[in-house]
């Protein structure tokens, strides 16, 4: 661990920490137009967990499928989508990824590998292990990733999968984003063991525990999972330990955790955290970090812009994508 | 004399789990974060402060395995309330709520008894898509052995859901999202709904509008509107979708000649078939004027985009001009 | 010249796979003892021989995780079919057949499609009662986004699949248990039926017959006795229920005037409903000389013993019964 | 182990062997009738798994909850039904336990703490999570036990029950039959880590696994687990090793395993095994045996009759059950 941030790349550490600089403005302002009413439904913001996105996304290869959860903008933004695409789809216009069918929910493209965010607690495992065996069959030397959360692991689905991903070999990576919660509910009150690695025991699966606010760490251990993982045909899980700073979506009245809490863990973000690391390792100065901070914020704004020029789509097409020709 | 409050939907349900808790010491509540979170529509609010967290019981994400236990609990004589939390996760659970729930009090040839209510959040027109807004109920209809239960107001919620509490069958209990924080007046004294009897919300002559949940008050508005043109119609509000008050439906319709069906489920396969079926077999048929018209969801998952969402939705004015094209 | 041949239902659906694996690699077949074991009901006899264990594999008991494998597989740009023991076990993988496979095409813009094909043993009247027996059609017609079939002969088994597994959707091939035995003439040369076009089994004047699967061919028995009494049926099949084919079904109404819908799954919720209504809703109502007729199995959980079983079914007698009421 | 045998109990040895003796003889019985064509519908047998069900059930009171599997007669018989009821309802008469709507793999009865054996494969574990709930909600000193087999542990109920049973301290005993095969799949391909036991690592479950084959063992074992968990409030999962010497169901050919394989384990039948036992210890002779194996083929032939003669019962009055009052 100490040996990833004495080695620290500078081209990787730099585009691990754009990246989150993305996520952070991204976020922030959908937030921000979600609180005028200017963003429809509901949404579930990531901040604070960048470095597990940046991290994990960061050691994927373009032909890598990635499957997200719920929360699933950071992911999709560090596995490569366009942003101004995906902040259109969060506006709910024609110009949006998924043309304003999905959402903040279901953010998906297949040309960067972004098999989709799913609405449902769970299935992104059992997907993941479909394009994993597609692609050993077709023998290509690549991975499929699934994300899920502490909370999704108690769904049977994360068995099932977990199962069939070791049994038959298929090379997946199992993301588990631990934030301890799920919604509202404290991973205590739903595991007797917390200790979320013991979960890769009874399939005896390859698994490895990182602090999940440590972007280099993650995309260290992912990278590394990744060649295990198509060298051997096999599934590696890996639990990340995050927190998530922001509410569980716009129903959270943050009333199960304190303020010290998340201010604890405010002190710990994994921006700051890599930024100190960098600047440390002499990579770059505070004020190349300012301009990278401005130039996501730019990325942002345009992006905004293109989102709320762009038209609503037409309820005459609407049965235009529902079945596939 | 009984006085009456007003009060929201979400609070109705909310009194008829705590009268019946304080009543019945078996009945219980379990979920996703239906404690201290308050569930994800706010309808559970301090409700673990009264009975404690043994009886209002934060779950896992499993919910195959907690109906699982609701449905064993019920079967060893507790009176478990289940809630899941959108009805679009009943997909997880299908299998208790297919083959186990209703199915083992026939199978085992009477002697052991469901006495479950599972409460989950239906509908759309929040913008939560495809995964988060759908209209089950027709599936749930297709299931002998099931009650399915869907209010309109706050005051038939109360009265139904503590119905549905007592009733010693599994109960699916179909709660509105839209309606949630709509109000009405609920009386102090107890009441109760009986599961199975519809209910007319408006009387008229000229057209019947079956409908039930939401769409039992967009329809009342489009009534509204269609009464200053001078089109009378009668609203049957289903309120116990299965099983179906037959009756009510025929009789309105051999009255008013004139029928449509109103629900926010798509509509191939939705209810809106079975309602039509019903009628296009009965003698009502002959009383029948003009063909029978459905008005529902279009034939798409449900849309993110606000207007494509509002697009694809029945709405007051597509009810109004469904009406006008049945009795025109 | 192209000869034919003589097999089962069971052979056609795997002459149908076999054709199409040998045509195309990325077919593959994936379920719970299919392999040495041949299926429960042996349709996947010795193809382990031919394609090998890759290409037919038997799965642990984990149809949430397989179907959802399929699903990412299909994403990925093979086509998978994958086998369901039973339609009744659909249940414990619902939220891949409900909010998954039909669901991403339209959520995901159109950019992502899912060729996978789910078959399944569905029906009863094998004594395996109320779990091993249900007749589910009907919920999977209210999901948009998926396509639905049920051959009732060889000829149409075989066709009917080999266009599903070329489909770009997931499509549910629902195959009739007590059909699997039954045989019937096959081409030698390829052929295939389009999703979505119904048949007319038989040309009739004085009523018709809308069925599917089984049914229709107890319903060309029944046909044949009521010929005899000077009673002339026409039997749509409609072979695909979605999308349905509604045309097939309105014309033929309006010819016969006489409308009877029979399925085996139970009546209340049933596929019945839709068709029933698509004619109430359309102008072959007027058309009509009597109210429509639905025949379909009693509203209760399929029972174990043989004369409930039976009891509680549609059959022969039934229909030619239920036939003469709509045309009395 | 051996001090299990040193100290055997007549009266147990006893009943276990009566039992046992039971259900081979009701199986074999139902067998015949089956091939006759006077059953209808299919079965599942459990010929060479009597221990499991006879040394689990055995060590239940009346007061506990057992929830089966489709293959449930076994573990009926032992927990006490009346055989000819459950024979009538196997012929599907009026007079069976279920009046007949059940059949072999609907076998309950509520009054003897039977809820029910499943053919869907896996619920039990639920079904058993929410009776143990109950029990202990109400302090009754009793458990709640569910079977289930090898191949149902790849189900995700069985995650997700075992799960939610040892967060929420139920009293539920978890019992795997472990034939090593479900249906012609055997365990070896459809889980990396054979070990069933593993399976339990991830929930800090007391587990244990027993020669299932061993009767006394099994109802040592059960009899232990079910105090503790009643005492503790906690969960306890038991693999019993055993062999299914008859097919999975009619439709089994038996193509996927040999003869040899067989009759290796017909060697090890848990009848004889308990047999030998008890003679050794001197617990009964042969005689005795011989006249208990009497004994049971008697009341057998005697259910059989009883389900001949008894009616089949009416349609007229199949919608009297679908609901309760
Ligand atoms: C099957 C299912 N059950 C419940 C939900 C509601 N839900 C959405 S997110 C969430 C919490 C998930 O927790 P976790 O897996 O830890 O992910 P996190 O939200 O912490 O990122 C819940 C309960 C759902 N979407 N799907
Ligand atoms: C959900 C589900 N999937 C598949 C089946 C079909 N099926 C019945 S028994 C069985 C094998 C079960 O194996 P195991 O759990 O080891 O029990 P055993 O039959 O060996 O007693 C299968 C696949 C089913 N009944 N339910
Ligand atoms: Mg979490
Ligand atoms: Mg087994």
């Amino acid at each position: 661990m100490n040996t990833a941030r004495k080695n620290m790349d500078e081209t990787i550490s730099r585009k691990l920490l754009k990246n989150m600089l993305l996520c952070r403005k991204f976020e922030e302002n959908v937030q921000y137009y979600f609180s005028l009413g200017m963003i429809h439904g509901t949404c579930h913001l990531g901040i604070g967990e960048e470095a597990t996105a940046a991290g994990t996304c960061g050691a994927l290869l373009p032909d890598d499928d990635m499957f997200a959860t719920h929360r699933g903008h950071n992911a999709a933004i560090c596995k490569g989508i366009d942003i101004n695409h995906m902040m259109a789809e969060i506006f709910g216009k024609s110009t949006g990824v998924c043309k304003g069918h999905g959402g903040s929910m279901h953010i998906a493209d297949k040309d960067v590998g972004i098999l989709g965010a799913n609405g449902i607690v769970g299935p992104s495992l059992a997907l993941a292990c479909g394009a994993a065996f597609a692609h050993k069959r077709r023998n290509e030397k690549c991975v499929a990733l699934a994300f899920f959360g502490d909370g999704a692991t108690n769904e049977g689905i994360f068995h099932e999968s977990m199962n069939l991903a070791s049994v038959w070999g298929l090379p997946v990576l199992f993301i588990c984003t631990n934030n301890t919660y799920g919604m509202s509910t404290h991973i205590s009150k739903v595991m007797k063991d917390t200790n979320l690695i013991d979960r890769a025991v009874p399939y005896k699966m390859k698994s490895a525990e990182v602090d999940g606010n440590d972007a280099l760490l993650v995309y260290n251990t992912v990278k590394e999972a990744r060649s295990y993982a198509i060298e051997n045909s096999e599934p590696v899980f890996i639990v990340e330990d995050t927190y998530r700073i922001s509410g569980h979506s716009k129903s959270d009245a943050n009333l199960y955790r304190t303020k010290e809490e998340i201010s604890e863990w405010k002190k710990k973000d994994p921006i700051l955290n890599l930024e100190k690391q960098m600047l440390e390792a002499g990579l770059c100065s505070t004020e190349e970090i300012r301009q990278l901070e401005a130039e996501a914020a730019d990325t942002v704004k345009a992006a905004v812009a293109y989102a709320i020029e762009s038209p609503y789509p037409k309820v005459e097409d609407i049965y235009e994508d529902v079945y596939a020709e | 004399m009984s006085t009456q409050n007003e009060m929201t939907y979400a609070q109705a349900i909310k009194e008829a789990m705590c009268e019946e808790m304080r009543r019945d010491e078996n009945v219980f509540l379990m979920g996703e974060d239906i404690g201290v979170y308050r569930g994800a529509f706010g309808v559970t609010q301090d409700m673990y402060k009264e009975f404690g967290t043994e009886r209002v019981i934060d779950t896992p994400i499993s919910e195959a395995a907690f109906v699982g236990c609701g449905i064993g609990a019920a079967v060893e004589g507790m009176r478990p309330i289940v809630e899941i939390m959108f009805s679009d996760f009943m997909s997880v659970c299908w299998d208790m709520i297919l083959n186990q729930a209703p199915k083992m009090h026939f199978m085992f040839g009477g002697k052991v008894s469901v006495p479950l209510v599972i409460r989950t959040a239906s509908g759309c027109g929040t913008g939560a898509a495809a995964q988060h807004s759908q209209s089950l109920e027709a599936m749930l209809c297709h299931i002998p052995g099931l009650k399915v239960v869907v209010p309109s107001t706050p005051f038939d919620a109360k009265g139904l859901l503590k119905s549905a509490i007592r009733d010693n069958n599994p109960v699916v209990f179909l709660e509105q999202k839209l309606l949630y924080r709509t109000k009405g007046m609920v009386p102090d004294r107890e009441y109760l709904i009986p599961l199975g009897k519809a209910d007319t919300k408006r009387i008229g002559t000229d057209c019947t509008i079956v409908t039930y949940g939401r769409m039992t008050q967009l329809s009342l508005k489009a009534a509204e509107t269609l009464s200053n043109e001078g089109i009378s119609c009668e609203i049957i509000d289903l309120r116990t979708l299965l099983p179906l008050d037959r009756m009510a439906v025929l009789e309105s319709v051999k009255k008013t000649k004139h029928l449509l069906i109103v629900h926010e489920a798509v509509k191939t396969g939705g209810l809106g078939g079975e309602i039509a079926a019903e009628v296009a077999e009965s003698d009502a048929f002959y009383y029948l004027d003009a063909p029978i018209k459905r008005l529902a969801a279009e034939d798409v998952p449900v849309p993110f985009s606000a207007v494509l969402e509002k697009g694809v939705l029945p709405d007051e004015e597509k009810i109004a001009s469904a009406v006008r094209e049945v009795v025109g």
